[in-house]
């Protein structure tokens, strides 16, 4: 690291999309794209952005090059506030900063040749000399492993490594400072990925590129940057040199993704603590850590003393019963008086059925906790669904769901925000250690 | 320099090879040997590198103007220069002449040819079509692959010819062509080879036999009841034609493509407004507005085409607004946006290429639907009726049918080819443009 | 059912050609119309209906006669009702509800006849009918019914007087002597609704009302008084009269007798086909009896078994008018009698009569027909026929003739004062083909002498307004006006738009009360949108033409009058037109004279 | 959103769409040079009469004599109590007029659309068979003859043939008939050169759709899955491809084929004199009838927004989701 600004420098990036309803386009919400995210990248550094689909990354690296504008925060490039920049400025900047998307089949429009589409940025950025952009499409494209007369093929043309590559010569063109590549690879094959990879981290040893790789792909994340930032809905959960992070996560997102990451020894057991649900719809995030509603390690309520699945079961269940959780779509009405009608078979109590029903432990650890949820399920039972639910939410409640956690550093460039690294809620081992 | 020569050999590889399984025969599997090459160019101190460009300097030089555009500025400037002649200096003239000079002559080097506010309309339509048409000529692969997908429907390509033909007996051969002339005595003459009861021509032209008049080279097509020449006029009835259909569905395209883009592009109440134009425009039958204007303004041929164009291109905008929203979505979209493309030039040199195969069908198709117009109104009496149009030609000897049967039917069949042509071109350019329609 | 060999034996009498009796054969519920015919009689004549049918290209809006008088309407309520008299090619009244005469020329009396009775209980058709009529409606102030007409009934603005002089009978008061009044179309064919009917919408003024009801619509009003029965009335497509056997003629003495028995229809139609070629295929096929034809197309039609062309003359002149107002373009040389007539020589009328009319039409020399009684051959000079129609004489003529005026010959071009070739603008009123052949014509003939001519097609009412209607353009107000045809002398008062020729707005030459024409020849007169302004007087000899009984002295008047047009040649007068109707050839009764119509009622079916 | 509420919704907007079209309409009809008042008052002049004082009585007559905006808003409130006004040039309230014709248009518009459909369709899945062969191209050419031979010249033509010469069929549209005998064999014949003629110029389009969408099934894997399992052609045919085909097409049927025969009928009825819509409108701008003129811009209005509620219909319906699948 180098005393002066870094080549990109992202604060506070926020990107809300209204959503509009009728004529008028009156605003009737809004989606939480981002919200939020510090990031930097060096000069000849490769970053990764992680993250599950539709958490914002993509997004993020759309504001940062202006190409959506952002709702708030600073992009500074190369010391310059980009967010500032008026037309001229911004058309420069776009020369210097380059992107690349993730599908080469639909990134080429088919009526031009790949020479044209190369040479694109070179006409758009004034270079009016026929000739000599053609030989630098053509110099371009052999840097990249094409040959100099695939300018003259058309995409259909391509395979998708070379179309990837083609892409790859056309961000560099222009000779930009920094590339921002949206997930570049996940469309090819695994081999191909490799290749193209590599040549970009060829690339970005021979011309000091800074490079931010979206991607929700570790495996490739831990083999080719440098630098990591996970992304959850909107926000940076964790941050820190790849290797770092990898080895030592310290959120449990980030554990649950690296987890997730598929080991090459097929006999090695496979974690289970995958992922529960999809992400949460960004226009109503959960209050509080976002995560909490998925979290394997969320944090229990301090008055009692719950065992971490039974908690984590409970919570599930309140989550569905208030309509929050991220699996909610089955969780209708219907359903839960179905699980009072249905035969209960061998369970006596309401209780005892709804607990089979709605995967609930058949008792918690904690007493006064059990009470409290056979209350709730008997409430439930008779068909009032907000008091069960009213009564779940005053007891169960979980810092988690209240506080936004703090972000905390505890080491030089690494970051993460979880209120299981404060000191008071710091986890037992056992506690997510899960079978 | 080697490596051109290497180059030049593999593109012929590459060229010869790359029709139809190019993407197979080019995998990722030599892609060690790729890398290899990468690792030789990045070395090799080649002639200009990308990062040698001094972008600096390209900055300071400003924007410069290529070729095409230039010659597009010239053109428009030669029509603007001609056109402030015709209307300032030539204006008080009722006929403005222009003398063309012809190489090949000697004798009588100049034709007069008497620009109307219709031909002014025609030559911007051409000089507008010619200049859409550069990209296509330039690329020699992209024609060739069309080209080869448009022959394989033999009677398209026939129809193609006809109507190039017709197109340029109709624009350049009536410069040389005398209009028809009103001859009363020699009306109802029959076409050549054939014969008609002398009793029906006013005077028979040929010869007479067997109490019929027969047709002489004179009239090759025989004459209307005017004594007008048929041959004749289906030549002049062919430039309207060709004006009709041109110029109309050229103002439409141009305001359909316009409103289609702008549409797809602005969204909101903009889309909104646009649309819901289009939705009044649309159910406001046409043909009953063609009637109503045509009766307001007369039905001369400059107002027929200003109706047809300014009032026809509801179909095509929507058809472009659809296409257009489905490329925005496309990534070359948002890469040239990213590489700091301008929304216009965008929308120029991306969506509009990329939609121009639905334009360029149903502009194909609106042509012989507006030539159907014309000849229509000219029957209901509401066209100019000193125009030489086909349809005012049908219209005029419809009630000659059952005796002169010729006079409707020359320039029917010409209609009738000619539409037939334009369908058969539009559908075969529909399975040739049609990217989803690879065999 | 018939077997296929009886439906030969059922054929109509129409020469077996009318389709429409087979139609209907073949219907469904065709067995009505096959009564008659299933079991002919034993005498070998079939009762089968003797139809007459008429095509025309349109249908009429109303049968409300006090609104519309066009022909489509009058054509029709004519069946009907036969009107107060009619007037046979001779210039003779012939009686029909009333008799119309004078002592002096002034007071005119109208005597009905006796047996006279309205339908749907109206009673006896009565003067009071007739009074109430004229004076509520065809001089009602304001013209609550909308009445077309109502200059008609007045003169000098006054209305004219009427007074009941008896049960049947009354006197119409003339402000001055006016011989020729029986022959204007005032009380000529003029119709009368009953009292009772009329004052069910007088008082409110309830034009409307008027219009919509049930009894004019279906013409239920018109008892024995015509010859026909309304049937059905479909809108755009046909009309149907059945034979009236109640007709009052029948029971009239001293009426000839192919009137008592009239009609010789059963049903007179009147069917709308727009299409002109199709009314021609249906004439030829036989489900039309009769329809117009026009000049071009009487060829085909000759020869054809079955079917008579007929060819009636006109009073309609075809001229081409000269704009002598300030907005054309060659005006100056225009108002020059010596430049008209140069002109004249340069059109060939009989090329035109002949040729482009095929034929049908006759040469115009002045503003009255060569049937006219009017009409004096020595008086009148003959221009475009013969010697007096070539292009060198008119070239010469007309070099001479521009002498007073800004332009001149150069070469072979006429030119302005800025040496450029006159262009003239001829408009022409579209629609019809010859017209717009004679146009191309004249443009023809004109550049011959060194004017260049340009055409332009014009729908009637679009060429009227912008080229016809002229308003005062200069300061002030007008020195006078003559409506919207002429607002004010030519210098001042002109056209929206700039013409020089006009073409195809034809003029009634009246020959029958030739005064009417004092209106296109004076230079305040209603019509003169071309801006004439005569040399001689016609004011004064007109107001000698009609206020004299006798008729020597109208007659020298009048042929002063149309020979001195036709020396001063205010338009080049080219064709009276025709009117050319086929007929299946079984008709009888059309006589190719100037108002052949007159006797329709007693035209028949030769089998029948 | 309910079917009920985007029903509402498009109705509502049809409502503006016509408030619109009746406004523009009424305003050029305003503007446009009126040949009959022409007429009135030349006759007028040229009797030595009065031409303003004809122009009065036309007007009042007309229904012409107040100030624009005046009608503009009676009419209005009229069409709001469901009167549609009177027909003056044909003494009848436009209400009958159009019910008088509206019959007369059905009787061969119905039969031309069905007729032409089915042809249309069986040539366009031929075509689409048999992409680039000579019988395609035979068949491509029937279909586009209609599209391309002049409706009048046709029609015209076909009455001199059929009607003239040959006696098969009668020149003239008895309307009497066509009205009291509607289903008989006279009526047909009668009915069948405009049917004919209108019925060729409708297929083009069908054809075309058809051909185009079903070129896209024929190569589809499904349909190609179904070949190689051995599904018999005429099943694949049926099945496979005409299904999935008629969902777009629905939507052409109603829309273009309407718009078609709408202008097409204009000159068929002219020149076989049927008294139907297209004449009846026709007739109206002609002779400047406002009330008439206004009541048939009404009907298209009214046929464009039935024809799109019947095609979001024909699409639930005939959803391809429902199933295709080759059971």
């Amino acid at each position: 690291m180098t005393d002066e600004a870094p080549l990109l420098d992202v604060r506070g990036l926020v990107k809300h999309y209204p959503i509009t309803e009728g004529f008028w386009n009156r605003e009737a919400g809004r989606v939480r794209a981002v919200d939020g995210i510090d990031l930097s990248v060096e000069r000849g550094e490769i970053v990764a952005l992680v993250g599950e689909s539709g958490c914002g990354k993509s997004t993020a690296a759309r504001a940062t090059l202006r190409i959506d504008e952002p709702t708030a925060g600073t992009v500074r490039f190369d010391g310059d506030d980009v967010t500032a920049y008026d037309r001229r400025q911004l058309k420069r900047f776009r020369r210097r900063a380059q992107l690349v998307f993730q599908d080469p089949d639909s990134s080429f429009d088919p009526r031009l040749s790949i020479g044209q589409s190369v040479a694109e940025p070179l006409t758009v950025h004034g270079m009016a000399d026929r000739a000599r952009r053609r030989r630098l499409v053509e110099g371009t494209l052999e840097r990249v492993g094409l040959a100099a007369s695939d300018a003259d093929r058309y995409p259909h043309e391509l395979s998708g490594g070379e179309k990837q590559r083609a892409a790859l010569a056309r961000a560099l063109v222009t000779d930009p400072d920094l590339l921002i590549a949206d997930e570049p690879v996940s469309a090819l094959d695994m081999s191909v990925q490799a290749d193209v990879l590599d040549l970009l981290t060829r690339l970005r040893d021979e011309l000091g590129l800074g490079v931010l790789l979206v991607t929700h792909d570790l495996s490739i994340v831990r083999a080719f940057c440098d630098r990591v930032c996970v992304m959850y809905l909107g926000e940076i959960v964790e941050s820190g040199p790849a290797e770092a992070v990898f080895d030592d996560p310290r959120h449990p997102y980030t554990r649950a993704l690296s987890a997730s990451v598929p080991v090459p020894d097929p006999r090695a057991p496979r974690p289970a603590a995958d992922l529960v649900g999809d992400v949460p719809d960004a226009a109503a995030p959960p209050s509080g850590c976002r995560f909490h509603t998925r979290c394997p390690e969320v944090i229990p309520p301090a008055d009692y003393d719950l065992e971490a699945d039974g908690w984590r079961r409970l919570l599930r269940f309140r989550l569905r019963l208030s309509g929050q959780s991220s699996d909610v779509d089955t969780a209708t009405a219907t359903e839960f008086t179905d699980g009072i009608d249905g035969d209960g078979g061998d369970h006596d109590t309401p209780s005892a059925t709804l607990r089979s029903e709605f995967d609930l432990p058949m008792r918690l650890s904690d007493d006064g906790a059990n009470r409290i949820l056979d209350e709730a399920l008997e409430s439930l039972a008779a068909g009032e669904r907000e008091a069960a639910s009213e009564l779940l939410e005053t007891e169960f409640q979980t810092v988690c769901e209240r506080e936004s956690p703090p972000s905390r550093s505890d080491a030089p460039d690494r970051e993460a925000s979880c209120h299981r690294l404060r000191d008071e809620y710091e986890a037992k081992p056992d506690e997510y250690e899960v079978h | 320099m080697n490596g051109d020569d290497g180059n030049d050999s593999m593109r012929d590889q590459v060229s010869g090879t790359s029709t139809d399984q190019a993407s197979d025969s080019t995998t990722d599997q030599a892609s060690d040997s790729t890398m290899d090459r990468v690792r030789d160019n990045v070395d090799r101190n080649g002639p200009e590198r990308f990062e040698d460009v001094d972008w600096d300097a390209i900055d300071a030089e400003g924007r410069r103007l290529t070729k095409t555009r230039l010659a597009a500025f010239v053109a428009c400037g030669l029509y603007v220069l001609t056109l402030a002649y015709d209307v300032l200096v030539a204006g008080d003239d009722a006929t403005f002449e222009i003398s063309v000079g012809l190489p090949w002559s000697t004798t009588e080097s100049a034709y007069v040819w008497d620009v109307t506010a219709v031909d002014w309309l025609f030559v911007a339509s051409l000089l507008v079509v010619g200049f859409a048409l550069v990209p296509v000529a330039r690329n020699r692969r992209l024609r060739a692959y069309y080209w080869r997908r448009f022959r394989r429907h033999r009677p398209a390509v026939i129809s193609a010819w006809y109507l190039l033909c017709i197109f340029l007996l109709g624009t350049v051969g009536t410069l040389f062509i005398e209009p028809p002339s009103l001859d009363v005595a020699a009306a109802y003459q029959p076409p050549v080879f054939l014969s008609v009861e002398a009793s029906i021509p006013t005077e028979c032209v040929g010869p007479v036999v067997d109490g019929r008049c027969r047709g002489t080279w004179e009239y090759p097509l025989g004459t209307t009841g005017e004594g007008k020449g048929l041959a004749a006029l289906a030549v002049f009835g062919m430039r309207v034609s060709m004006q009709v259909g041109l110029i109309a569905t050229l103002i439409s395209v141009a305001i359909a493509t316009l409103v289609g883009t702008t549409a797809a592009y602005a969204g909101g109440w903009i889309d909104e407004a646009l649309m819901r134009y289009v939705d009044i425009q649309q159910t406001f039958p046409t043909f009953f507005l063609f009637l109503f204007l045509a009766y307001l303004y007369g039905g001369s041929l400059f107002v027929l085409i200003v109706i047809f164009g300014v009032t026809g291109w509801g179909g095509i905008a929507r058809i472009v607004r659809s296409e257009a929203i489905q490329r925005r979505q496309e990534q070359y979209i948002a890469a040239a946006r990213a590489s700091g493309a301008s929304t216009l030039s965008v929308v120029r040199r991306h969506v509009v290429p990329n939609v121009s195969n639905s334009i360029v069908t149903a502009a194909t198709l609106n042509v012989p639907f507006l030539v159907l117009s014309e000849a229509a109104l000219s029957f209901i009496g509401l066209g100019d009726v000193t125009l030489p149009s086909w349809g005012q030609t049908i219209a005029t000897g419809r009630g000659d049918l059952g005796t002169a049967w010729w006079i409707s039917t020359v320039p029917g069949l010409f209609l009738f080819a000619t539409i037939l042509a334009f369908n058969f071109l539009g559908d075969a350019l529909r399975d040739a443009l049609d990217p989803r329609q690879e065999v | 059912m018939p077997s296929g060999t009886s439906l030969d034996d059922c054929r109509p009498t129409l020469r077996g050609r009318s389709r429409r009796s087979f139609l209907s054969l073949l219907g469904l519920g065709g067995a009505a119309a096959l009564a008659g015919c299933s079991a002919p009689e034993s005498d070998g004549t079939v009762a089968e209906p003797v139809e007459y049918v008429e095509g025309t290209a349109t249908g009429t809006r109303t049968l409300n006669f006090l609104s519309v008088d066009d022909n489509p309407a009058v054509n029709r309520v004519q069946l009907a009702l036969d009107g107060a008299y009619a007037v046979t090619p001779e210039q003779e009244i012939f009686p029909l509800w009333a008799d119309i005469s004078t002592d002096e020329g002034r007071v005119y009396t109208v005597e009905l006849r006796d047996n006279l009775e309205w339908g749907a209980e109206y009673g006896q058709m009565t003067a009071e009918d007739w009074i109430y009529t004229i004076t509520e409606v065809f001089q009602a102030d304001p013209n609550w019914a909308g009445f077309p007409n109502t200059g008609d009934w007045r003169q000098n603005g006054e209305p004219i007087p009427v007074e009941k002089t008896g049960r049947r009978s009354f006197e119409i008061q003339l402000q001055s002597v006016d011989p020729a009044f029986p022959l204007r179309p005032v009380m000529w064919g003029a119709f009368c609704m009953p009292k009772a009917l009329i004052e069910q919408y007088r008082p409110g003024g309830d034009q409307a009302g008027l219009q919509q009801d049930e009894e004019v619509q279906t013409l239920t009003y018109a008892g024995n008084l015509g010859p026909y029965r309304f049937e059905r009335w479909e809108r755009e497509s046909e009309f149907v009269a059945v034979r009236n056997d109640e007709y009052y003629l029948r029971e009239v003495d001293g009426v000839p007798d192919e009137w008592r028995d009239a009609p010789y229809f059963d049903s007179y139609t009147y069917q709308v086909v727009p299409e002109g070629s199709s009314r021609l295929s249906a004439l030829r096929s036989g489900e039309l009896t009769a329809t117009d034809v026009p000049e071009t197309r009487v060829e085909q039609l000759e020869g054809v078994d079955g079917i008579d062309v007929k060819v009636f003359p006109q009073a309609f002149m075809t001229s081409l008018i000269y704009n002598q107002r300030s907005n054309g373009s060659f005006y100056e040389a225009l108002r020059e009698p010596a430049v008209r007539r140069a002109l004249a020589h340069a059109v060939d009328k009989e090329h035109i009569v002949d040729d482009v009319l095929r034929g049908y039409g006759n040469v115009a020399h002045t503003f009255q027909p060569t049937f006219s009684q009017w009409y004096a051959d020595d008086e009148v000079t003959e221009y475009g026929v013969g010697d007096t129609y070539g292009h060198e004489r008119a070239r010469e003529l007309l070099e001479s003739a521009l002498d007073p005026t800004p332009y001149r010959y150069d070469g072979d071009r006429v030119v302005d004062e800025d040496d450029e070739q006159v262009t003239l603008d001829l408009v022409f009123v579209q629609g019809s083909q010859a017209v717009q052949t004679t146009a191309q014509l004249v443009a023809q003939e004109y550049d011959a002498v060194g004017l260049d001519v340009e055409i332009t097609g014009k729908e009637y009412g679009t060429l009227v307004e912008q080229h016809v209607f002229n308003s005062w353009q200069g300061d002030g107000d007008p020195p006078w006006n003559a409506g919207p045809y002429n607002g004010g002398p030519r210098d001042g008062s002109v056209s929206q738009d700039p013409w020089d020729l006009i073409l195809g707005v034809t003029f009634n030459t009246y020959p029958r009360t030739p005064s009417a024409t004092r209106g296109f020849t004076i230079e305040r007169g209603g019509i003169n949108f071309y801006g004439y302004v005569p040399e001689t007087d016609f004011g004064s000899l007109f107001e000698t033409a009609t206020g004299t009984v006798d008729e020597t002295e109208r007659g020298e008047t009048l042929a002063e009058i149309f020979g001195a047009l036709s020396a001063e040649q205010p338009f080049n007068f080219l064709n009276m037109g025709v009117k050319i109707v086929g007929y299946d050839s079984a008709v009888r009764g059309p006589e190719e004279v100037f108002g052949y119509t007159w006797n329709r009622n007693t035209w028949r079916l030769d089998s029948a | 959103m309910g079917l009920k509420w985007y029903t509402a919704r498009r109705v509502a907007w049809a409502g503006v769409v016509a408030g619109v079209i009746l406004t523009v309409t009424f305003v050029l009809l305003e503007l446009a040079p009126d040949s009959q008042l022409a007429s009135v008052q030349f006759q007028a002049a040229a009797r030595g009469g009065s031409a303003d004082a004809a122009a009065e009585a036309y007007a009042r007559r007309r229904g012409l004599d107040g100030p624009l905006w005046e009608r503009y808003v009676d009419y209005l409130a009229n069409l709001a109590t469901g009167d549609w006004g009177w027909s003056d040039t044909r003494s009848q309230p436009v209400g009958e007029a159009i019910l008088t014709a509206l019959p007369y248009s059905l009787m061969y518009t119905v039969p031309a659309v069905i007729a032409s459909t089915a042809l249309g369709i069986s040539i366009g899945l031929y075509s689409a068979f048999n992409q680039y062969t000579k019988t395609d191209y035979a068949a491509t050419f029937v279909a586009f003859f209609g599209i391309s031979v002049p409706n009048f010249w046709f029609g015209i033509l076909l009455l001199l043939v059929f009607a003239v010469h040959l006696g098969w069929v009668p020149v003239l549209f008895d309307a009497e008939l066509a009205r009291t005998h509607t289903f008989s064999l006279a009526n047909a014949r009668q009915l069948a050169l405009p049917v004919f003629v209108l019925g060729t110029s409708a297929v083009a389009g069908t054809m075309r759709y058809t051909r185009a969408e079903a070129l896209e099934y024929v190569r589809a894997t499904f349909v190609k899955a179904a070949r190689a399992k051995g599904v018999s052609e005429r099943r694949i045919l049926t099945r496979h491809v005409l299904r999935p085909t008629l969902v777009p097409l629905s939507t052409i049927l109603v829309g273009d084929l309407l718009g078609v025969v709408l202008s097409a009928s204009y000159l068929v009825e002219v020149v076989f004199g049927i008294p139907g819509l297209g004449r009846l409108s026709l007739e109206a701008i002609r002779r400047q009838d406002t009330a008439l003129v206004l009541g048939t811009t009404l009907v298209p209005v009214f046929v464009a927004v039935v024809g799109n509620l019947l095609q979001d219909l024909a699409y639930a319906v005939l959803d391809p989701r429902i199933d295709y699948g080759d059971r």
